[in-house]
């Protein structure tokens, strides 16, 4: 069966996509070296800029959220595959120029953490002020913090530090910031049917015609939850008492939701699921305090979701009230 | 027999490894899919692509400018964990001091691995056991330094290093994955070798074939 | 092979749906009567009210589209059905309670215009100050008018008309900007895989493996254009040369253009088709001067696009960049 | 012979063409695949149970006030073009005149069967030859006008009708769709009868044996 995806080359196509993105959304981004996207209107001198960087294919992640109150860069690497430690240290440099500071945000990936560390220890010998903070929240990782993979929480983490920084924080307050997000979330991620690799046209995983798989990674790395498919109700409550637990969440405790489509997986499948978290909190006197629905990092056409919950605190919850205006993220 | 390598020879050793790569990069994503995400192969042929330009455009570079220049142009491949480790293992083997900028003898070479190891240990904590391209390349750079103590020359050495990899490479079969993506898998990365420690084999395959052909 | 969707009873997939979305936006939208979306925050008085009506299933379109500068009432019909004349009639007496008037938008499908004609006819009997207009802008119909559906149209009637209601303009001149939207708007889709219909878990429409169909409607309905699939490049040219030469575009002037993911094609392929796009236009000399790329209306899992293109004019300008904030469209 | 009919009576025929819906609905969605977007029978289910619905919650009232009330019912419905034609025709059906408020002659019957159809042709353009459900609905209408006027009973005229009815929708196949859903298909159409003409003929099965069934 012949790839029935809308692509030219598909050696081009990270190149194709941003140029498409900063065309469409002339206003807000435009490209700054070779598949680093950037502000179209860069930040305000003495404000911490944002960086991050990590694999293409998975959009509107991460090159989609690059826009005020949030990133001021996205080194985007290939499909699947993080960018080198050169183009990243490209993106840190851009983001430090004049003396400025910036804080690197990368998901725990082995290749990108390893682009993210190389890059990190050549800044710092040319005396950039720059911080990393890495995101692992995934916890089909098991207890092992650093075997936890980052998923969408990328993104609660963008919002909060992204606002700080626009507030005028310094690196320590973003960075301080961005840990206490990174602290108090927890994501689980399902997955019911294979994408098609847009390079290879090859199905990433396989999996059986009734089943599917709880904890499987962005890439269809394998997870540890195989079972027979569930209905949404069923779905939902398994993974929002797993991260509940996990996160050691308490009754009149005040959370944040969000379910993040796979690709496939229709707003209306996530609509029903949120509905079923919303009622299961309600039932457990758990406060849903702000909440967020939609694909904001997909596996191409892949079917599934993936679940976050978060413990907000007050400054947390204005921070992720702050305006923003990306590409595919705008709040006012 | 050989004791010293200049550009030339270290050249064809990187032409003859990206040859190795090349020919059994369908081989190498086959093996990552099964515990990974199956892009291992398109990683080391961009990475075998980057080691051909890097020698090209040092030719005139000193030994260790023309390693620092492979393991860059490696680092630079938008690839994964593996173009990264290969990356800094080339461009940490151009730390070694030499005593010429123009030929390396085999403690030279075996100083050079070494460099290579090192930093690579300052970005990860995985060694031999942990079913990476570890338990390929610590004994194939062990076998390096052992030679050139034992007084053997370098293409022996080289010879050395292959076959320890290649051991290496296949003691992962029987290993369980605990890092790197495959890590998640546990238990059901068992019976097939690790992805990375093939390519680790490869490599050295080449390295020792790059420098036999020279002679 | 079962169907991979996340629900739970079919016969519920409306209500649970609408229910999700007024649970994860409870600061945005409300129900107000049997799925029917309001805002959360009525209108001040005074000002017209937008209504529409229109099949579920095809998320965010139409009810994630509720909030400030956009829709003040949704009735959202059955899956992939028009809703009832009666629950129509509903809608349009909440939008014109204490004398308001409304202007009701209707996307051209046999059901959706026979209920909202129904709906009419009785609302004007009551003395109800409504009036209603009719989106049919794909020319996959033909040269009638009457023949061409609604497809994605009804995303920029709704954003200028609601900007120009938000604004205080009269029911009439709201009716105006609506029509001088419609007319001057094109629309073509083109899908290269089915959904699965997610109450009777059956495949909409067969296409073979190296197939595509340009004009196909957004259910399946069978267009004229069947054809060997084509690169992205290739598709976007002969959709955008269709679109331009049915809207009579002539060089110099300024189009808006807007694609629209029909559920499974990623954003990594719009965006590279609105790359083609831009890029032809400029050799045309014709000024992109408005885009818009995502999800607004989908048909479940579909794989396809819709391509949508619009003369504008200075006013049509600024009522689309005009603020607005529902669920699924928020404008800064 | 019958020469009036009340509620029970009119109550059984949609009874009964409820019954012949329900029975043939998978027939009805797989001839509205073909041309249409294959959901004729579902909405035909739903608005059979709003058909009896419609009688049960009316069991009191006037005869128009039951018509309307079975068409506001299935106006009701969440379907697509055939529920609100459906809807219409029979809330069109009550418009009509009647001198008894409890019981209606054939031309009583022939005259609400006109009014329905005059309600539809203010919601569509459709006519005889469009391959639409006027093709069988109009010839069944006619034929009840025809048989009242010559002095035929209501289960006569019925029978007539739903031959009628039967023989209109068997046209269609020879037929292109120019109004619906099926329209932008033109020659595909061409070779199946229409859906929403083959529920008609259904129906009106369906009114002439519940009135036989009362007999
Ligand atoms: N942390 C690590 N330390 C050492 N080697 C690693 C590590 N992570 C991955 N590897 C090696 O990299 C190989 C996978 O490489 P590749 O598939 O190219 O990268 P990725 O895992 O990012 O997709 C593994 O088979 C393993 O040998
Ligand atoms: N404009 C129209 N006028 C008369 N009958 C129509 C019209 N549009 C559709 N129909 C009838 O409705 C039938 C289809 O009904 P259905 O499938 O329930 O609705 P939809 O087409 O909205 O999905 C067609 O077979 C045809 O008989
Ligand atoms: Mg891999
Ligand atoms: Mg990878
Ligand atoms: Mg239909
Ligand atoms: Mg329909």
């Amino acid at each position: 069966m012949r790839m029935k995806k809308f692509i030219n080359e598909p050696t081009n196509l990270v190149g194709e996509l941003l140029e498409g993105m900063v065309l469409a959304f002339p206003d807000k981004v435009q490209l700054s070296g070779r598949n680093i996207v950037a502000r179209a209107w860069p930040k305000e001198s003495g404000k911490v800029r944002l960086v991050t960087l990590g694999g293409s294919g998975h959009e509107p992640g991460l090159s989609g959220f690059v826009g005020e109150g949030m990133l001021d860069y996205s080194v985007a690497g290939g499909i699947f595959a993080a960018p080198g430690a050169p183009r990243c240290l490209e993106g840190i440099r851009s983001a430090c120029a004049e003396g400025a500071s910036a804080l690197l945000i990368v998901l725990n990936h082995a290749g990108d953490v390893l682009s993210g560390n190389i890059a990190m220890e050549m800044a710092l010998r040319e005396g950039l002020k720059i911080k990393m903070i890495i995101t692992h929240e995934d916890i089909a990782g098991g207890p092992n913090l650093e075997d936890r993979r980052g998923l969408v929480g990328f993104f609660p983490v963008y919002k909060v530090a992204g606002a700080a920084a626009e507030q005028g924080a310094s690196l320590d307050a973003c960075l301080e910031i961005a840990e206490r997000m990174e602290r108090n979330m927890r994501s689980l991620a399902v997955a019911v049917n294979t994408a098609t690799h847009p390079s290879t046209g090859q199905p990433i995983f396989e999996l059986g015609d009734d089943e599917m798989e709880i904890g499987m990674g962005q890439h269809g790395e394998a997870g540890t939850g195989r079972m027979k498919l569930k209905s949404a109700d069923e779905t939902a409550e398994i993974m929002l008492n797993m991260l509940l637990s996990d996160l050691q969440v308490a009754t009149g405790e005040e959370i944040l939701v969000l379910i993040n489509g796979a690709g496939a997986t229709t707003l209306m499948e996530l609509l029903i699921v949120f509905r079923r978290v919303a009622q299961v909190l309600t039932a457990k006197k758990i406060k849903l305090i702000r909440s967020a629905v939609g694909e904001f990092i997909t596996t191409q056409e892949q079917a599934g979701f993936q679940m976050l919950i978060a413990r907000m605190d007050p400054e947390l919850i204005e921070l992720w009230d702050a305006p923003a205006d990306a590409p595919f993220f705008v709040k006012r | 027999m050989t004791d010293l390598i200049g550009r030339a020879e270290l050249g064809e050793m990187f032409a003859q490894a990206a040859a190795c790569i090349r020919r059994e990069h369908q081989h190498l994503t086959a093996l990552d899919s099964i515990g990974g995400d199956g892009d291992h192969g398109t990683t080391m042929l961009r990475a075998a692509e980057q080691m051909e330009r890097g020698i090209e455009e040092s030719s005139t570079a000193s030994l260790t400018d023309l390693l620092k220049s492979v393991g860059w142009k490696v680092l630079g491949v938008d690839g994964g964990a593996s173009s990264a480790l290969f990356g800094t293992f080339f461009a940490g083997m151009g730390d070694v001091q030499l005593f010429s900028q123009d030929a390396m003898n085999c403690h030279d070479l075996g100083r050079a691995f070494q460099a290579g190891l090192r930093a690579m240990s300052r970005q990860t904590k995985a060694g031999p056991g942990d079913k990476t391209m570890m338990d390929a390349l610590v004994p194939a750079v062990t076998a390096v330094t052992a030679a050139a103590n034992a007084g053997k020359s370098i293409s022996d050495a080289l010879d050395d290093a292959a076959l320890a990899a290649q051991l290496g490479a296949e003691s992962t079969k029987d290993l369980v994955a605990r890092h790197g993506r495959a890590r998640s898998l546990g238990e059901r990365t068992r019976g097939y070798p690790d992805a990375g420690s093939t390519s680790v084999a490869l490599l050295f395959r080449g390295f020792s074939a790059g420098l036999r052909r020279e002679l």
